[in-house]
């Protein structure tokens, strides 16, 4: 169990990666493999999620959903350095960080973050802030204009994001509460998920929806994107441990098990539902899975990641296919029923499998050792997280949609994005 | 001069193309069509979306010839796309008032 | 020579992870760059291994390879975890492992093997294990029921993969013996080759071979597919040695030399004989390179490197192109005539480059230095993999046919897996 | 500082990579990371490079996109070990080192460069000579010989690739004149950039160019292509500096602000200048900056990064948008726009914002401090390589037309590369 | 006999198919075409070069019916893939000599 | 009304295009086809199995004309489409009955 603790308290430490401990030293191992999983967070992103979504939209527009994560990644890196960093990760307020980084001033070399240098860790960071707002793309696909897409990433990334981060891991009251959220499972994909949801609802659903056939250009691309996640993912989990170590590999361990049992939970139970098991299906719980394990994965052990993995397969599987039908939305590519309703069970489910009882690494210290209170604990992180989003997601889009509009018109959504904002087109 | 117009089957192609060279008939052209008549397709599942695709993948054969060729094409044709099951296709034939090879500008039945 | 004596211990050592030597201690440096070789082994099978076969087949079916590829990745993972693992790598019997640490039992993050934690080897295995029956798909694609490819996976994973791993790796009587495998020609190559031959007999051929054409989709997704495995296969080769020192080092160097050495050899033999070098050529032959340096990666140097290579590059082009051809089989994308072949050319020059007169690290204790000995141990070791596993593949797959039929209805091979079996196609 | 510094003298160091310091110690950590940024230099190239420009030639000649590129990365791999590394890296002449090295002559498990195993640092060394050449081929794309490309490649990578990366980093004169250049603006950029220039002049332009269409086949590989450009990118410019250390770090964090700022700089120019912000343009940004900030990466700080991701974003825009049209030439898919003009913009403003007054590491030893004096060192650089690489280009072309002939017949042209080279096709 | 070809808007094809189902024709073919006509495309930029698109994708639908249909298939053609924008398509007719169904070898109407 | 189906090599495309316009002739629909004729393919070879590719990538352009336009049409196109190599492609005229422009409901030559 010792470095299941030695976890814990690196987690607390990396809350507060300014204050340079006394005894911080560089450790090159720690370094080799953040340098990394930071290579491999970005994968996730492109070509990764890009080429997830990508394949799922029609021909006509396969391009924008690429463009439009490609973008996203550019835009947040700049917004990273030059803001997000400072404000999730400096000063300690209990919402907010400060500016004392803008444009990362005083990142030399030599700054250390535990035993990493700083500016690996926030290159880390930085490739969680890219994915998170790339993820809610795929609620938009097929009608958002693209100016209208960056401008919406900008305010949200700065206005949710940086604040919700450093409430979890920055040093704000989450954290300090003991909600347990080990690479992201509030911060990024239920963040990202129900922002997803709002904005399906306020850009409403595509022209035809539900009446004519929107099938996926390429599975193959969706099939390489859900792979690159997978694989990326090792980085994003046991890279969320900071160090090379035995908790790192038992995130890596446990996010192998989940995810595989969610692809099989998916596959198996539209299966029997639907008849026929689908790529899409597989892909789809493989990330439902990996979203789920997301925040258990330094707390679970083996037993934890069998029962989670297969929990999340089964729903998101219902959420993605019967709920979402059922009110009638159009997340488009179900950025909330994987995302958010899986980065929920994982979030809930973690406050119950990081119990010793179940093999995990134990409860955090606010729990006082009972599941039951740390069950209230994450119910609380997750109910203010989407809340909040909720609500600055839906004013950040009336404001913009009032500036500048977030469809294209209906003439260009029949004719596709990829021609009319991008002007270019696939010629296979 | 005709023209024979045959929907069939795609993996027909080979079949009737060699029935046709015996007839010592060499030029065609084939289309990728996508077939609708009594031939059911299948049904897809995307995640919720369900889609009846009932489209099936066709080839278009044309081929232009003599008139007192076309009785023969046509048998010719029949026998080899002929598997006997829903969706073997259709033969048309409709007037062609002229032909002209661009490469020579020779013109009617010496064009083919 | 003192680094090749080491990695000679700890093959040995790895044999017998469960056994902590007392100065077993966690070395950060070799837990990072294990933690990433497991991620490059994994991005082999998804989407490496998926696109280099999916490339192959005909359009209509790509989304099939595609699906058997990430379920069967899923499938082993959760089988290795539940019992493959500690049938291979628990116990101490000659030709199997015992069930210990079924559900991964005693798996935590303190657990060492060696200098990295156990759980980082126990995921480096897995990946493994997912890549060796997912590469006999390359033998029976166009054809096979999913179902049953689920079942013959399972089945075949634990009757065959996890002895044969064993007994070369696990403790077992091939490793006592003294057979040197570095990195899997005999448990990967060669076992899964000859699944695949011999599923590729009891299925028969695809309906029309040799007769219509069957032309591969896109080669683009092949050049992808063989691209990863060659990036990957550092993972896989320089990964088995489980640390990163000079040995890791010198699998990465003779790795890249036969890759190359066996793509160019395959490339201009094929100019040479058939008019045209195909960018599928080089790609197979990359692949038959990787394959055949695979057992020799840790202990023949540069100069066996050239001559291994190029000896795989010419053999396997044989193998696929005329033996197939003169003897008929369908073993539609050449797992046995790429893997099986370039398993077993590598396993024997292994025991003739791996002499130190050839710059290699020693022949294995066993061969009392002579190199004909030690060729006679390679052999033994090919030998008896190949007779087993042809007689347990035979009678699982005859019992599945039995059960439930192994082959598609010709009206379904003719409409293509896609549609047929997942209800998808590509819309491109 | 300090660690700038001691990068600085590691970069110093492995110049001279066979003077086996006294106390040369292997360090597990640096080599993880080492091996690692191996792969992901690797994965730039094949698939990377492979995807980015296959994706921007027309249909019919995308597969000899990739086989070339596949191919030189073989070639390469085989030529290095023969002779490349021997005559880059070894002896102490002015302009081009020895053949004691020949076939990796003498290198064993235990042989060091600095911290490292010396096979992973000439494995690293290999996968910039194999890019190198790699990135000319965007030059020559759609009418140049298969067979042709095979002997230019391994020409020009004996007679001007060695030499150039002798005189820079082999203990030639230009590193001993004090040139930064961190990962390779000169040596790779600048290099291939240029001669791909002259390659597209010698070779003249492709049939109607100018006159009809010629689309990108598939934007959704040169997204991918990018991607994993960026992806592998950390390897290149964080792996050079061979450690797992604090500059490493910081050439991460540079690397990504300059990429993105190039790449958001090209995509709001384009948009402003042309009406629309193109796919296209934001993955050639991406790789502009990329390319810019590789000369800089161990030197500069976050501001010059800023700096010089901007400033490569608009000049390699202008230069392959209005640059090349005005002069006519057709450098098909921007080898010279991008790599060329990139790589001197970087390798100039490397010169100033290395300075400590710009957050930099400082300058060399040989400016004494002053801006001016190390500019001036840069541009040395930079016009030396120019002019002896367009001659010696000129020089091997011109001969290699006069024996086999350069280009493919008007009607091969007409056809496809793909089927006349190659023998195959895409089939979907 | 006649064949009626329509060149349409793609997304228009569910709607005329069903259209002439209700007039019950059942059989049809399809074919991606890309039309040029006034309707004018767009432009496409690669970095330096800029294309002007003026080709249009459309779908032809091709139905081979009985002369005295032929009208209100016309009609029912018309009413579905109108949407008063130009670009809309066209629709041609022409005769026919005969159809064969290649399952039955059935001749003339039967066949359709 | 005839209709003029042109089969020409995929890289003529844009000179036939500009030839009809010259004409006046402004509307047409493109169709990507596979020919196969006098004009020998290539061999495709993968790993073991070699195919012979015997159908050419071609173009049918598609155009519906007055009838006394036929003439100039058809020697516009030859000028256009004929390299003198075997492959140019071939011109056949059919006739049209009627011609209905969907947008407007014109009927007739109105309709072209
Ligand atoms: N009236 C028609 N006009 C044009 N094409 C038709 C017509 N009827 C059928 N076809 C074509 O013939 C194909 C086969 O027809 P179908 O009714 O499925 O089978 P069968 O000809 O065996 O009765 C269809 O897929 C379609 O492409
Ligand atoms: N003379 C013609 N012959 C063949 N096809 C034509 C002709 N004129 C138009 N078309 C087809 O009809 C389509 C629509 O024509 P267009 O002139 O754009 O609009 P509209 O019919 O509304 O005036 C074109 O894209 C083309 O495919
Ligand atoms: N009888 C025919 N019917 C339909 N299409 C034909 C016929 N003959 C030739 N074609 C088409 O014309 C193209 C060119 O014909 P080919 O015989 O190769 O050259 P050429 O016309 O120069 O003699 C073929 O590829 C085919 O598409």
């Amino acid at each position: 169990m010792n470095a299941f603790k030695k976890s814990l308290l690196a987690i607390t430490a990396w809350g507060l990666p300014m204050l340079a401990l006394a005894d911080d030293k560089l450790n090159a191992g720690d370094t080799a493999w953040m340098l990394t999983a930071t290579a491999l967070v970005l994968l996730m992103t492109i070509p990764g999620l890009a080429l997830f979504y990508g394949g799922m939209v029609r021909r006509k527009n396969v391009i924008s959903v690429a463009a439009a994560t490609f973008a996203v990644t550019a835009l947040m890196s700049v917004i990273w350095a030059v803001a997000g960093y400072s404000l999730a990760f400096k000063g300690d307020g209990a919402f907010v960080g400060d500016l004392s980084a803008l444009f990362l001033k005083g990142l030399t070399p030599d700054s250390l973050s535990g035993t990493i240098p700083e500016g690996v860790f926030m290159t880390f960071q930085m490739t969680f802030a890219i994915i998170t707002p790339a993820l809610i793309i795929g609620a938009i696909v097929e009608r958002m204009k693209f100016s209208a897409l960056l401008w919406f990433t900008a305010l949200w990334s700065l206005i949710v994001y940086a604040p919700i981060t450093h409430m979890v891991w920055g040093g704000g009251w989450m954290g300090n509460d003991g909600v347990q959220d080990f690479a992201g499972g509030t911060v990024v994909h239920i963040n990202a998920g129900v922002a997803g949801l709002v904005a399906a609802l306020v850009l409403g659903a595509r022209k035809g929806y539900g009446k004519v056939p929107m099938p996926p250009v390429n599975l193959v691309y969706t099939m390489v994107g859900a792979s690159l996640l997978w694989v990326g993912w090792f980085g994003f989990n046991a890279g969320s441990e900071l160090a090379a170590d035995g908790t790192a590999g038992m995130a890596m361990v446990v996010t192998q098990i989940a995810t595989a049992m969610a692809a099989l939970a998916w596959m198996f139970v539209e299966w029997m539902a639907r008849g026929k098991p689908t790529m899409l299906g597989m892909a789809s719980g493989a990330v439902a899975g990996l979203v789920a394990i997301t925040p258990a994965s330094g707390f679970v052990g083996p037993i934890g990641a069998f029962v989670i993995g297969a929990a999340a397969g089964v729903i998101t599987f219902w959420a993605s296919v019967y709920l979402k039908k059922a009110l009638g939305y159009d997340d488009s590519l179900d950025a909330f029923g994987v995302h958010a309703v899986g980065g929920i069970v994982g979030a809930l489910l973690t406050g119950i499998f990081s119990a010793a009882t179940f093999g995990g690494a134990g409860l955090s210290d606010a729990a006082h050792g009972s599941i039951l209170s740390q069950f209230i604990i994450q119910a609380k992180g997750v109910g203010f997280t989407i809340i909040y989003d909720a609500i600055a997601t839906f004013i950040i889009l009336k404001v913009l949609d009032v500036i500048m509009g977030l469809r294209v018109s209906e003439e260009e959504e029949e004719e596709g994005l990829d021609i009319t904002q991008h002007g270019e087109q696939l010629y296979e | 001069m005709k023209l024979i117009t045959a929907i069939i089957k795609p993996f027909k192609l080979d079949a009737v193309r060699e029935a046709l060279h015996e007839l010592d008939i060499h030029g065609m052209t084939v289309t990728e069509v996508k077939g609708y008549g009594r031939q059911k397709g299948h049904t897809e599942i995307y995640r919720g979306a369900e889609y009846a695709i009932e489209f099936m993948p066709k080839l278009k054969v044309e081929v232009v010839v003599k008139a007192d060729l076309v009785e023969g094409a046509v048998e010719a044709i029949i026998n080899a796309a002929q598997t006997g099951k829903i969706g073997d296709g259709k033969i048309f034939i409709s007037p062609v008032e002229d032909a002209i090879r661009i490469r020579t500008a020779e013109k009617g039945e010496e064009a083919l």
